[in-house]
């Protein structure tokens, strides 16, 4: 059916793809799985036509379709929905599913101005299997809904039916079950297996929650830093330590040196629920980070750790619940005045200021401070941070992956933050900066700032941690002492099912 | 010679008032992305408030040169209270705030009718500095040279501004990431303010100057002709970029004094606009701009 | 919420004419002048000139007349609804304006249609009586003035070679241009070279450089006041020596007051002068200084007039106001064209057959110590 | 009835005026609908405008064959500046158009054709209430059934997302040039009425401001469906009339609405929201 062969995609210095050949057989439901930034969005959106492949060829029946424009591909049958969720939301959702149908429809200016009764058939026709597609994906009673007030499963089963209307031969999923809980994941694994045994479509889909994966796939592909690192039955995949490495992570060649946290508490969070749009992402969440203390959370994608982060450093306000640093409550606060209270918050990949030089970004790290130390401060992270140093007059979005990594760290550590907060700080970095940056994190700790760590590396954060959360699906699932989660079935299934 | 040489100068002198205007509208392009097209109206009120302060009341040029800062700067406060920070507020796109831009210069140069009139206005002969010096056949004005170096020093001060400052560092960081900015603790709203501060009353010197340059020039309307300059000034230097604007301003000003020069007086125009239309769809970013990180 | 704000707005724009419509026993006349923009420049003096020629009237009591103001701005849509709603709403006897020519040919057919006699004071470009058998106007066409300001430049300057500079976006300075240049053709004086400029500019230097490179023996300029004004200073500040020969636009005193010393020797030919030896104009200068507290300029002049000839026709009709609006119209217009050898500001005027002003003495005036003075030929 | 004819009678150069507002609103609606922003419609409005008045005037030809010559030629020029509307986005793109509008205005000053800046004049009075108004019912008519329609679809695709739109198949390019070429077709129409009821047309129709006034008219009146634009030029014609009383402050007022509406009622005065709203106040 589809056919990809030695393809390569690189940004600049990046390698996104290196590489890759898959082979997508008649009728099969393909899983393509790996850690964030392992290149399987990159993968989708060079077969899609988004994007033209630095080398390599894509075959779709035979015929071959290399950079192609996305509109003539969708014409040809291969159809997908986008892991950020890209409905037209101010649309009706039965509106998004009659767009869909656009490639198969025929009706010019012309008919519609007539109101020919080409038109006229089509318009009824359309809606007729809209109905259809928005009953099958469990949307019945939903179409007059503006897509973008649907609840985000909703919305995920809608972009599903959207895609369906172009009545692909081959439909490519990009992260289905992201943000669903378990009960719609269920649902959605049933519908994928209709649509491949009813509708005799052909599946190719990007997942991070293993219980679908290891639930519907046929076979599974294993990407990491672009490269194909396994390939074949769930089983043997599952069993693949190179997967479980890519997953979980390497263990560390020495052991943290963890001083046991137990100083008083300088996060309290507590029964926290907040959430985008209609639905809530966070379902009553509490946690606590303590002085001296690193607390790792982890949990697969979509579980909600960014959002807490981000609820947590006010770029989203909380619904209900209480934030405390110390004895502030800061719920519901401004940002910059979070910051100023000594909160320092590093994103989810990087976010350093491109245009800005690294010295710049540092600076502006400090910009909530008012004190005299500011050189003193610039000076002892570039002790810290020699490569920093040597680059700090060039323009931060010429460094490397690892080193802006190190400098958002940097950055935040500039506001002397009482709290800092990692999100996803190994991120798509190759091994050797992942060590180098879990021994900033433990140099940070010992330094006296606590740290709050999000991690998709659950291995290497416990390992680091002193303290751990499991959030799924919204929900602290369970939370112990590092050493003794690392050992838990739990985690093992909150990655791998 | 001596005339190409005459138009050069005019050319430069023109544009350096283009500058002047552009180097306003790429401030708050660069940080808000949005064209402010109540610009060249802050513009006509600083020099109508200059022109009060000279003449009505006689103040010395300093002074005056104070005063305008001052009250236009106010003004930029206000612009940004009353028609940016709203749909800041609520996300609004760009078009959102253009339009409530356009309506806040219909308020300025309406009000600005009833507070001055319509009549040009002109300042006081003593106040401006009326020394030429000639050279084979070619004059220029001490007040020429004035304002082509205020131009330059302004750019230069404005690069050291955002280059080196905690609070220029801030501005550029709120335009290349709002969301960014603020997890580093810097107050969106106040950055934007002060941005509006600074080139309203950078806008109402500029009035200023270009009241003094023209002589019995100054007048509600007088940002007009020079409002459409400024945008394809920046446009040609891409937008957000200070140099650029200065760069385009002086290219447009002597492009447009050798069309009449050598090509025709009367497509002036036509031809500075048709050369903006294609610099835009050969080069969609302008002539020395790169891609925005947010656009598109 | 802006619209419940807008809607009561419209009922009393609605209601409003009626009250308006019942003036009592006077002759309601309509004045089309534009206040907001730029056109305010303009407009201001010429209401000024009108609202002073009918206070004066009403006061003498020989006539009532009911004048209504209303702002047509710069643009032609604003001078149609004003003409439509004098017309339809307050159902004047006579309408005075528009400002610009443009206006005029865009809102003086309505006037026709409906046979209501137009009084244009300041619309000079050629065609706008034959717009329609009810449009006059008092404001003498440049061609009326030009060709005498030209004679007496050429014998007093001896001029042989000159630069013709004209503002190209404006009706009123064109039509002016093409007199220049025929008049120039006609006294066999050389054009050296033409350039534009567009209302609005402020710099005018590029021209200039160009204007000065072709040294002529004195640069004839057809544009508006304020253009003019910022064209002589910077003419000066080039070191252009040569006297400047202006049209109709420069005849403003506000000119001498902004360019002060680089107004010296400017030449304009002009419909009027404020030394125009008149009982008519003493009364009126004195009038206007004392009720406005500034100069007159050429458009108060022409407006003021207008007003008084509109003023006569109505006595001449004898008409009270409470004949039947038609009859009223019609009266106006017929009597329109018994005016001759009428006493104005602007010297002694009549009303040609073809509904254009005939007056008999146009004048030349030159700068000379800050001050217009009549400039006789040699 | 007679009210009415006294009151259309008392009115109708403004009900014409508020006619050919609506119909250039909806010019500037359509490629705001496939979420192109314009500032050029003025002048293909103008553009449109010369073409239909030289026709009508100088070679009598009858006003409908010279309004479809003018939505013709204004369709070719809109066309030619959609092409690089493929390649400018959001302000680039309105900057581009706002600088071919000064391209036109500045040749129409000094084009013999066109008149120079006092324009062509003594148009025929061709167009009147029935010409303008059933003009604007079948722009309306065009717009319900475009935004009823597959095209109308994938403008309102392209509008919101255009990356997912390409996903459904949809040709962007191809539909943007569309939306343009509809726009220089209605502002053909549009300009070309307008000069034959106001007997002039000056180069000031292609003006930025003119632009402007026009895009005001849309994004006043909302622009989420084809009501909104409509809505916005009657009203936001009328209004100086309305405000005539307070003749000086009339600028000032404009600017203010202006801004209140933007601020206040983000998708114009005819959402909907806007009037459920209201009625429950009473």
């Amino acid at each position: 059916m589809l056919a990809v062969e030695r393809l390569s995609r690189h940004f600049g210095g990046l390698r996104a793809l290196e590489d890759v050949s898959l082979a997508v057989r008649d009728g099969e439901i393909l899983g393509l799985i790996g850690p964030n930034g392992a290149g399987k969005t990159t993968l989708f959106n060079v077969v899609t036509g988004f994007l033209r492949p630095t080398a390599g060829r894509v075959r779709f029946r035979g015929e071959e379709i290399t950079g192609w424009p996305a509109e003539r591909v969708t014409a040809r049958g291969i159809a997908r929905t986008f892991q950020n969720i890209r409905l037209f939301r101010e649309m009706p959702a039965v509106e998004n599913v009659v767009v869909g149908e656009h490639v198969r429809t025929r009706a010019t200016l012309l008919d519609a101005l007539a109101h020919t009764r080409t038109h006229r058939a089509e318009e009824s026709a359309g809606r007729e299997r809209a109905r259809a597609l928005l009953a099958l994906v469990g949307l019945a009673g939903r179409e007059t809904t503006p897509a973008g007030a649907l609840a985000y499963g909703d919305q995920r089963r809608l972009e599903i039916a959207r895609a369906l209307a172009t009545r692909p031969a081959l439909l490519l999923l990009d992260e289905p079950a992201a943000g669903m809980n378990a009960a719609e994941t269920e649902a959605l694994m049933a519908l994928i297996r209709r649509l491949r045994d009813s509708l005799g479509l052909t599946v190719l889909l990007i997942e991070h929650d293993m219980r679908l994966v290891m639930g519907v796939c046929d076979r599974v592909a294993v990407l990491n830093f672009g490269r194909k690192i396994a390939e074949g039955s769930r089983e043997e995949v599952r069993r693949d330590p190179a997967v479980i490495d890519a997953y979980l992570g390497r263990r560390a060649e020495r052991r943290a040196p963890a001083a046991q946290g137990a100083g008083d508490v300088v996060l309290a969070v507590e029964d926290l629920r907040a959430g985008y749009g209609r639905g809530d992402v966070l379902h009553g969440v509490s946690l606590e980070v303590r002085a001296g203390q690193i607390a790792t959370l982890i949990g697969a994608n979509g579980a909600g750790k960014s959002t807490l982060l981000r609820t947590i450093s006010g770029l989203l306000r909380p619904r209900t619940g209480q934030i405390r640093l110390g004895q502030v409550a800061i719920g519901g606060a401004a940002p910059d005045r979070i910051v100023g209270l000594g909160v320092a918050h590093v994103p989810e990949g990087r976010q350093i200021l491109a245009r800005l030089t690294v010295e710049e970004n540092l600076r502006a790290g400090a910009y909530a401070r008012r004190d005299r130390n500011i050189e003193h401060d610039l000076a002892a992270l570039g002790e810290r941070f020699p490569v920093l140093r040597e680059r700090r007059a060039q323009p931060a979005g010429t460094l490397s992956g690892g080193e802006q990594q190190m400098l958002a760290i940097a950055r935040g550590l500039m506001a002397r933050p009482r709290l800092l907060m990692l999100d996803e700080p190994s991120l798509g970095l190759a091994p050797q900066f992942v060590d180098r940056v879990f021994e900033v994190v433990l140099g940070v700790q010992a330094g006296g700032v606590p740290v709050l760590l999000v991690e998709q590396n659950a291995q290497r954060a416990l390992e680091t941690a002193h303290w751990g959360y499991v959030l799924e699906s919204g929900r602290i699932a369970t939370q112990g002492a590092a050493m003794r989660l690392l050992g838990d079935a739990a985690v093992q299934r909150a990655y791998l099912g | 010679m001596t005339v190409f040489l005459q138009q050069l100068v005019n050319g430069i002198s023109l544009g350096s008032v283009y500058a002047l205007f552009a180097v306003g509208f790429t401030l708050v392009f660069g940080v808000l992305e949005i064209v402010n097209l109540a610009h060249p109206a802050v513009l006509a009120v600083g020099a109508l408030v200059a022109y009060t302060l000279l003449s009505t009341l006689g103040v010395g040029l300093p002074l005056a040169i104070a005063g305008t800062l001052l009250a236009t700067g106010l003004l930029g406060l206000a612009l940004d209270a009353a028609a940016f920070r709203p749909l800041r507020a609520r996300r609004a796109g760009p078009l959102a705030s253009l339009i409530t831009s356009i309506g806040a210069a219909l308020i300025l140069v309406s009000a600005a009718q009833r507070v001055w009139g319509t009549e040009p206005l002109g300042y006081p002969p003593g106040i401006v500095p009326l020394r030429f010096f000639s050279a084979g056949g070619v004059t220029i004005s001490l007040l020429q040279i004035v304002i082509l170096g205020t131009v330059m020093v302004l750019v230069v001060a404005l690069r050291l501004l955002m280059t080196r400052t905690r609070v220029g560092i801030a501005i550029r960081a709120v335009a290349e990431n709002p969301e960014t900015a603020s997890l580093l603790g810097v107050p969106f709203n106040r950055v934007v303010a002060f941005t509006l501060f600074l080139t309203s009353a950078l806008g109402g010197v500029a009035g200023l100057l270009v009241g003094m340059l023209f002589q019995g020039s100054v007048s509600p309307f007088m940002g007009d002709t020079y409002g459409l300059k400024g945008l394809a000034a920046i446009i040609l230097g891409g937008m957000g970029d200070i140099t650029g604007a200065m760069l385009g301003g002086l290219a447009i000003g002597v492009g447009e004094v050798m069309i009449v020069q050598y090509l025709s007086s009367s497509y002036r125009d036509a031809v500075a606009f048709g050369l903006l239309f294609l610099v835009l769809v050969i080069r969609p970013t302008g002539l020395l701009g790169q891609q925005r990180s947010r656009e598109a | 919420m802006a619209k419940r704000l807008l809607i009561p707005m419209l009922l009393i724009a609605l209601v409003a004419p009626a009250a308006w419509g019942a003036a009592g026993a006077t002759v309601t006349v309509g004045l089309a002048v534009g206040m907001t923009g730029d056109i305010a420049v303009y407009g201001t003096p010429i209401r000024n000139g009108m609202e002073l020629a009918f206070k004066r009237i009403n006061d003498k009591g020989s006539v009532h007349i009911n004048p209504i103001l209303e702002d047509t701005g710069g643009g032609r849509d604003g001078a149609i609804n004003v003409f439509q709603k004098f017309i339809e709403r307050d159902r004047v006897a006579a309408i005075l304006g528009p400002v610009l020519s443009s206006q005029a040919f865009a809102s003086d057919p309505l006037a026709v249609k409906a046979g209501v006699p137009v009084v244009g004071v300041s619309n000079t470009a050629s065609g706008i009586p034959q717009i329609g058998p009810t449009v006059f106007r008092v404001s003498a066409p440049e061609a009326v003035q030009i060709p005498k300001s030209v004679a007496v430049a050429k014998k007093v300057l001896h001029l042989t070679r000159v630069v013709v500079m004209y503002d190209n976006a404006d009706d009123f300075t064109i039509s002016g241009y093409k007199t220049f240049v025929d008049e120039l053709k006609k006294n066999e004086v050389q054009i050296a070279d033409t350039i534009t400029f567009a209302r609005g500019d402020s710099d005018f230097s590029a021209q200039l450089t160009r204007a000065k490179a072709a040294n002529p023996q004195a640069i004839v300029v057809s544009a508006l006041a304020r253009e003019g004004t910022l064209l002589l200073i910077q003419g000066r500040n080039l070191g252009i020596t040569v006297p400047f020969v202006g049209g109709n636009g420069f005849n403003d005193t506000n000119i001498i007051k902004r360019a002060g010393a680089a107004a010296e020797g400017l030449i304009v030919g002009t419909a009027w002068v404020p030394s125009v030896p008149s009982a008519a104009n003493l009364a009126f200068y004195d009038a206007y200084r004392q009720a406005y507290k500034q100069e007159p300029n050429q458009f108060a002049a022409q407006a003021y007039t207008g007003a008084q000839v509109v003023a006569e026709a109505i006595r001449r009709a004898g008409l009270t106001g409470t004949e039947p609006i038609q009859v009223q119209r019609e009266k106006i217009v017929a009597a329109l064209y018994t005016i001759k050898n009428f006493e104005t500001p602007l010297g002694r005027i009549g009303i040609t057959r073809d509904r254009d002003v005939d007056q008999q003495r146009t004048y030349v005036a030159m700068v000379r110590n800050g001050r217009f003075v009549e400039l006789e030929a040699p | 009835m007679s009210a009415l004819a006294a009151l259309y009678a008392g009115y109708s150069s403004l009900i014409l005026l508020a006619g050919v507002a609506a119909l250039l609103a909806l010019s500037v609606y359509v490629t705001l609908m496939a979420g192109q922003l314009s500032l050029g419609n003025a002048a293909l409005a103008a553009i449109g405008g010369y073409t239909a008045a030289i026709l009508t005037r100088d070679h009598h030809v009858p006003l409908w064959p010279a309004v479809l010559a003018a939505a013709a030629v204004a369709t070719a020029a809109a066309v030619a500046i959609g092409i690089p509307a493929l390649r400018l986005r959001g302000i680039y793109l309105a900057l581009a158009t706002l600088a071919f509008g000064e391209v036109v205005r500045a040749a129409a000053l000094n084009l013999k054709i066109t008149g120079g800046a006092l324009g062509l004049i003594n148009i025929p009075p061709l167009a009147g209430f029935w010409q303008v108004y059933g003009a604007l019912a079948g722009a309306a008519l065009f717009f319900y059934r475009l935004e009823r329609s597959r095209v109308g679809r994938a403008f309102a695709a392209i509008r919101e997302d255009e990356a997912a739109a390409r996903a459904m198949g949809i040709k962007v390019t191809h539909y943007k040039v569309l939306a343009f070429a509809i726009a220089g077709g209605l502002a053909g129409v549009a300009g070309a009425l307008a000069a034959h009821f106001a007997y002039v047309i000056t180069p000031a129709q292609a003006s930025f401001t003119e632009a402007v006034n026009i895009l005001t008219f849309a994004v006043v009146g909302g622009t989420s469906t084809f009501v909104g634009p409509m809505a916005g030029g009657v009203l936001l014609t009328v209004l100086p009339e309305a405000l005539r009383g307070l003749r000086e402050e009339r600028l000032l007022l404009d600017g203010a609405i202006l801004m209140a509406v933007t601020i206040y009622c983000p998708n114009g005065i005819s959402d909907p929201r806007l009037w459920r709203w209201r009625r429950a106040r009473r």
